[in-house]
């Protein structure tokens, strides 16, 4: 039986570009954190752009190109040109799927953010904003995680490959925490936890450490913030610690953005 | 002894703040003098001031975990000429020894007994794990704040099921245990004991015990709960507790009867090897309902509908009984305390008043 | 500002410098680093005239991000700088409230902090070195051509690396921005069953890492010298990882708290990335190899005979040394690992025989719990409570 | 004639595995020919990769669990003749990554069966009925088997009419064979599609008004008729109330339900429709038995 694609038996193999708009490269290095799989994988791709890992640059078209967020307008065109490029557009991080950290900008004024910072804000070139990837070009597939994890990104690199459909749920961390058997820490201490609109996928980290989840894997499916923060309330959040639990790593993307504004 | 016996003993300790069941090193893992206070979405271990060994009631764990793992390898297979290889090696699964079972966990057990042997297909890892369990049982002295397994039948007493049933006496003379049998393996193990035999007044002890946990339970499931969701398939009620239901799936993993599984198939990067892997699932999950073109529980209301008329009614037409053993558990795992009893009440109610 | 402090000086631009007519490298991207930068150098009969290293990297405000925050936030959030150092910033963060708030973090917290940082080092050079500086030394584009020709040393480099990570993992709960730190300590004690499974790596490791730093000694470095002024940390016991005094090679010698009085940063027009200037000084190095250059005498004997073998002596003055610094590194924190695990483990170990049951199986309360009540090992070892409660 | 009040159960073959064998595992299987049929759709013939002459006997309306090696495994309906168990016929629209993987495969190749499950079509208890066949796009896959066999016993059985209905003439699925059984005298087959192009001269239009002529001309008699239905749940429903106005009761209607299968042994839960498993109680209900389910939203 052949479950090889057309493209994987092709001669060629299908190239692979990462880019890297701003961001801390930890989801870049992810890619490179897979000691194991790290061979296999340059076995069966040919990695044409990756600037953290190589000189090398290979022209596109691109048959995967995967990406971190952007702030500049040069950025903006930048992004434009990596799609036109790229069969397969993923982006990978909250950088890319959300904005990432650097978001919390988009609920200030951004000058304020720069004379906080810089001496001279004439030198500085940025957007107001910091946006997903997917706010400005169509994007084939987005992997959660600030940072990603690197299970995940391996077979969302083989499935593409495959044409198989990622191994990547959207359900919720509480999940994971009952898969692995962690005692929920929000029931068990009252510790506030954001894990039951949080997508699943790091793994349960935070609550196997006897701690809340943050959301650094975003909104879940279909995430009911509203009724979370009313059991946090009840559990001794005020509207300010609750504005700042939803604002963090992904406090752009659309239901922790629309939930952290309304406890402005 | 059942360790010489040669079975991985299972049983209750404390891990992070809760009640866990995990392989018991020795008696002195076990939270003596402990005991739980439970409600919705509220659950915290007190030092009580009687050392008791089982005062505690269900925890987060159930024993499903041993017998149905969450995540299991189903098979794996190779290409070779004729296609390919399957292999089905399991790690080999011990003998487990379940130590402080529930009467409404036995009751679950069986219950999932019927789903995995369901008359056309038997699944033959659970079924050899579970031939093979010992079950300790353990009667309930007192009721967790989210119990309500008398009005579903299924407690506080362990009536069968068991290979012994322990009943916990602890009084100002004496902390004894009334030990009884439910099976040849557990009177094996028991001839090996030194034992007293129990009077008539140690046995209307042990009676007083659980008479004890029917006597404060707080909770009931009202009657007629399975004609009642039948009738009320499109209700007012689902919306309302959509409302407040986060779509987690906490309710349906901590549930003792909850089978639900998805599967993930994979390959190694070179496709010559793939394997199966089976998985707990929740009908919360959006990919749950999954059909081409979209799935079909995309509203929260309808898959908290699915979820609470599988276990209270529609389990009845499947396997012959309730899929709800009134553990408690779905109601105090729940984070914002969603309770399974008062949501049947609301709806009753509501019929009620209709009618009024 | 995302720029990790170790980066920019272990990047060379392997291009010759230096010709009699006046000529300009620009790279407009440098491959194989953190961060984006590039680099223009004006070259006029072998003397340069100007060099800009200029960060283009978007700015991302982290000074901003943190006003008006919870400081339990501040460990979080600058580890977002830089993915590939965490634990710097990290530790960094949290150092700075647990000063602002007056508390010290010792004992077996301590170790457990400077394990989990010499992970870090594992993973980050290892990958440095190995991954993304190697390649050029031997002509590839990178590592993955060089492992076609070298499989050896790229799998045993990858071994190495890994076991960094599988040292944050066990203390942090995963390598790029771990999650078990915090102010005042940690969230939950490793498990001791985790922490055992580092062990026997560890012992691979010291070996391992010699064998590559011979690999490394084999490598052609330009002779090119200059005299730095090195600054770094200085302790008076060890090997400086997160505390001591500011020292140098020409006199500085500061507490922390007077970093204010002799650097300051200034923007400049080219780069997004703030340039840190010492008063009094043109130029001076930071990173590795100056704290190398300070501190040769704290190091194992084992790390300093290792170091003396490869050719390198107390001092490092070319700049190329870092290879051979970092690569040595790498042997010195998997010797001292092995060293550090066994009282660790057996203090965990004297901690939870000694607690009574239940209370050490009990969870660590959440942080708001007064202090009274973290009675038993978790606790008391493990995580630190304010007085004042927030 | 048939009894009118109680209407015949659906039909079942309980799976060839020998007792004690495990369920789950996928039986290999060798793709002996390739068909395209559409532009998307497809036809595998299978035999078994190791005893390739065991015959894989099934009732028409059962499906097997098919499996795409390392994409993963999808319930698809035998489309061949039941009188042929040597061959084990699929056709397979390309819907989704495991559809597309098992389209790509080329004869010689292996896919992994387990199967057959559920219950089909009432087939033989429709004997001595007029049968109505009403089958919407790739619905026409599943009921094949169930006129490969009314037409093998074609004395057995009252009128016989098919109803297809495709989206255009190029998405007519088993067109040659549609026009061998139009061909012949003892069966009514008509076709129509939604969208047509010029060239077309057939009929354009839904099923249901086919249905609504034929009754008009007296193809069948209501009261003595079985429908089988096959098609999106839509299409379903509308000819479900089109037989119900022609005086076809609801305990004379069979129509096949679609939901999600991991297992189809009873175990994942997914396939759930009410107080039934489609993959055992289905995926062929008699609509008397589902109708109260099939108006309530997102059941
Ligand atoms: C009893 C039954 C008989 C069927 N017979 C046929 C047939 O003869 N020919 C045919 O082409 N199709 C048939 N289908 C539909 C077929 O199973 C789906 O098209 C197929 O599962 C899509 O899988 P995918 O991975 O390609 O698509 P994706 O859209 O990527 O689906 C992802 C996953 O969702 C599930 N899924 C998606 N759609 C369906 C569906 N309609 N039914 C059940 N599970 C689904 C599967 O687990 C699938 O792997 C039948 C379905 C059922 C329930
Ligand atoms: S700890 Fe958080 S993520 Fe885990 S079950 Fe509890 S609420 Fe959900
Ligand atoms: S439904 Fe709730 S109370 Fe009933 S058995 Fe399940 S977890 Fe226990
Ligand atoms: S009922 Fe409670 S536990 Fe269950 S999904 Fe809803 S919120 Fe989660």
């Amino acid at each position: 039986m052949s479950s090889r694609t057309p493209r994987q038996s092709r001669s060629r193999k299908p190239k692979l570009a990462v880019w890297k708009f701003s961001s801390c490269d930890g989801c870049q290095l992810s890619l490179l954190d897979c000691e194991d799989e790290l061979l296999a994988v340059a076995e069966s791709v040919e990695i044409a752009y990756f600037l953290e890992a190589t000189r090398a640059q290979i022209r596109g078209p691109y048959d995967a190109g995967r990406r971190l967020d952007y702030h500049t307008s040069e950025d903006a065109e930048r992004i434009r040109r990596v799609r036109r490029q790229s069969k397969v557009l993923i982006t990978i991080g909250a950088c890319a799927t959300a904005g990432g950290i650097q978001a919390l900008r988009n609920f200030k004024d951004v000058d304020q953010f720069i004379n906080a910072v810089y001496a001279r804000p004439d030198f500085i070139d940025t957007l107001a904003q910091s946006t997903a990837i997917a706010e400005h070009v169509p994007v084939d597939f987005e992997l959660r995680g600030c940072p990603i994890n690197k299970q995940q990104l391996l077979d969302v690199l083989s499935a593409h490959l495959a044409d198989r459909k990622p191994n990547v749920a959207r359900h919720s961390q509480c999940m994971e925490c009952k898969l692995s058997g962690t005692i929920c820490v929000m029931v068990a201490h009252g510790t506030p936890c954001l894990g039951p609109v949080t997508q699943a996928g790091c793994g349960n980290l935070c609550p196997s450490c006897t701690r809340g989840c943050y959301g650094c894997f975003g909104p879940m499916e279909t995430p009911n913030a509203a009724s979370l923060s009313t059991q946090l309330a009840t559990l001794g959040q005020t509207p300010r610690q609750l504005k700042q639990l939803y604002r963090s790593y992904n406090a752009n993307a659309p239901a922790f953005r629309a939930e952290s504004l309304r406890h402005e | 002894m059942l360790t010489d016996a040669g079975y991985a003993v299972i049983g209750p300790q404390i891990s992070d703040g809760a009640i866990v069941y995990e392989p018991l090193e020795s008696a002195a893992d076990l939270p003596q003098g402990w005991i739980d206070e439970q409600a919705g979405g509220h659950y915290r271990l007190q030092q009580n001031t009687r050392p008791a060994l089982f005062d505690y009631v269900v925890g987060p764990h159930s024993w499903k975990r041993y017998l149905f793992p969450p995540r299991q390898r189903l098979w794996q297979a190779e290409r070779n000429d004729q296609g390919f290889q399957i292999n089905t090696d399991q790690p080999a699964t011990p003998r487990y020894a379940f130590i402080g079972v529930r009467s409404c966990e036995i009751k679950a057990m069986q219950i999932q007994d019927r789903v995995f042997n369901n008359g056309h297909f038997a699944d033959p890892g659970y079924q050899t794990r579970r031939e093979n369990a010992f079950i300790v049982a353990v009667n309930c002295a007192r009721p967790g704040g989210t119990c309500f397994c008398v009005s579903m039948d299924s407690g506080p007493k362990a009536r069968q099921g068991f290979d012994l049933a322990l009943t916990e006496i602890l009084d100002d003379e004496r902390h004894v245990f009334m030990v009884e049998t439910g099976s040849d393996r557990g009177r094996d193990i028991l001839a090996q004991l030194a034992l007293t035999p129990a009077d008539m007044t140690d046995i209307n002890a042990a009676s007083a015990v659980t008479q004890n946990a029917v006597k404060n339970m707080q909770k009931a499931m009202p009657d007629g709960v399975e004609t009642l969701l039948k009738r009320n398939l499109e209700h007012p009620q689902w919306e309302a507790v959509a409302q407040r239901c986060l779509s987690c799936g906490n309710c349906t993993m901590v549930c003792p009867t909850c089978f639900c599984t998805t599967v993930e198939d994979s390959t190694d990067l070179s496709a010559t090897v793939a394997e199966r892997w089976r998985q707990w699932d929740s009908c919360f999950s959006v990919d749950f309902s999954y059909i081409h073109g979209g799935s079909i529980r995309r509203e929260g209301y309808s898959r908290y509908r699915q979820w609470m008329t599988h276990k209270l009614a529609h389990w009845h037409d499947q396997f012959d009984s309730s899929g709800c053993v009134g553990c408690g558990r779905c109601v105090t795992w729940c984070p914002v305390g969603i309770d399974i009893t008062e949501e049947a009440r609301a709806i009753q109610d509501s019929e009620k008043e209709a009618s009024a | 500002m995302s720029k990790s402090p170790h980066k920019p000086a272990s990047k060379p631009t392997n291009k010759p410098i230096g010709t009699a007519k006046s000529r300009t490298i620009k790279v407009d991207a440098l491959a194989r680093v953190e961060g984006e930068g590039a680099l223009t150098v004006r070259v006029k009969n072998g003397v340069i005239q100007e060099l800009k290293f200029r960060i283009f990297e978007p700015p991302r405000f982290f000074e901003a991000l943190l006003q008006g925050r919870p400081y339990s936030d501040a460990p979080d959030i600058t580890a977002r700088i830089c993915g590939i150092c965490p634990i710097a910033y990290m530790l960094g963060a949290s150092q700075a409230m647990e000063d602002a708030l007056g508390i010290q973090v010792q004992g077996p917290l301590r170790d457990l902090r400077r394990l989990i940082y010499c992970g870090e080092w594992i993973e980050s050079h290892v990958l440095h070195a190995a991954m993304l500086h190697a390649p050029d030394f031997l002509g590839y584009q990178d590592s993955i051509q060089l492992a076609r020709d070298h499989p050896g040393v790229v799998e045993k480099a990858l071994r190495l690396k890994k076991l960094g990570n599988q040292i944050l993992e066990v203390i942090g709960g995963r390598a790029v921005h771990p999650v078990n730190l915090k102010v005042g300590g940690f969230y939950r004690t490793p498990r001791r069953r985790d922490i055992r499974t580092l062990i026997e790596p560890l012992r691979w490791a010291v070996g391992a890492a010699q064998e590559l730093l011979q690999v490394f000694a084999g490598f052609e470095f330009p002779d090119y010298h200059y005299d730095y002024t090195c600054v770094s940390l200085r302790h008076p016991e060890e090997y400086p990882i997160t505390e001591g005094r500011l020292v140098s090679n020409r006199g500085l010698d500061i507490a922390i708290d007077e970093f204010a009085e002799h650097f300051s940063e200034e923007h400049v027009a080219h780069s997004n990335a703030l340039h840190g200037v010492m008063r009094g000084t043109e130029h001076y190095l930071v990173g590795p190899i100056a704290r190398y250059n300070n501190n040769f005498g704290q190091l194992s004997p084992s790390a300093q005979q290792a170091a003396k073998a490869a050719g390198l002596g107390p001092s490092a003055t070319t700049r190329f040394t870092v290879f051979w610094y970092v690569w040595w590194k790498c042997c010195m924190p998997a010797k001292k690992r092995c060293d550090w695990l066994r009282p660790i483990r057996n203090r965990i170990l004297a901690a939870s025989t000694s607690a009574p049951v239940p209370t050490q199986r009990r969870a660590p309360e959440p942080a708001t719990a007064a202090p009274k009540r973290h009675a038993g090992f978790a606790i008391t070892a493990m995580s630190w409570t304010p007085k004042a409660g927030y | 004639m048939n009894q009118t009040a109680t209407a015949p159960a659906s039909e079942s073959i309980n799976s060839g595995l020998q007792p004690g064998a495990d369920p789950m595992l996928p039986v290999p299987y060798i793709i002996q020919k390739t068909r395209r049929e559409l532009r998307d759709t497809f036809t595998l013939e299978l035999t078994p990769a190791l005893n390739s002459d065991q015959p894989f006997h099934f009732a028409p309306g059962q499906f097997t669990m098919l499996y795409a090696f390392g994409y993963g495994e999808v319930p698809i309906s035998i489309s061949g003749d039941p009188a042929n168990p040597g061959t084990l016929i699929h056709t397979i629209r390309e819907v989704g990554a495991i559809t597309r993987a098992l389209g790509r495969l080329k004869r010689g190749a292996s896919v992994g069966v387990r199967g057959p499950f559920g219950v089909g079509w009432p087939v033989t208890a429709a004997e001595g009925s007029d049968v109505v066949i009403l089958a919407g796009g790739l619905g026409l896959a599943p009921l094949r088997p169930a006129i490969y066999q009314i037409l093998a016993q074609r004395a057995r059985y009252g009128n016989v009419c098919i109803y297809y209905g495709a989206r255009s003439p190029a998405d007519i699925l088993f067109l040659q064979q549609l026009q061998r059984w139009r061909g012949r005298f003892d069966i009514t087959v008509e076709v129509t599609v939604d969208r047509a192009p010029a060239d077309w001269s057939g009929r354009v239009g839904v099923v249901t008004q086919l249905l609504t002529r034929a009754s008009s001309q007296s193809g069948f008699d209501p009261v003595h008729t079985i429908a089988l239905v096959c098609g999106p749940e839509v299409m379903m429903r509308f000819c479900a109330s089109a037989l119900n106005e022609q005086g076809v009761g609801d305990e004379r209607i069979y129509l096949s339900v679609e939901r999600n299968m991991k297992c189809a042994l009873g175990f994942c839960g997914h396939c759930q429709f009410g107080p039934g498993f489609v993959c055992k109680d289905g995926p062929v209900y008699r609509l008397d038995q589902i109708k109260p389910l099939l108006t309530i939203r997102e059941l």
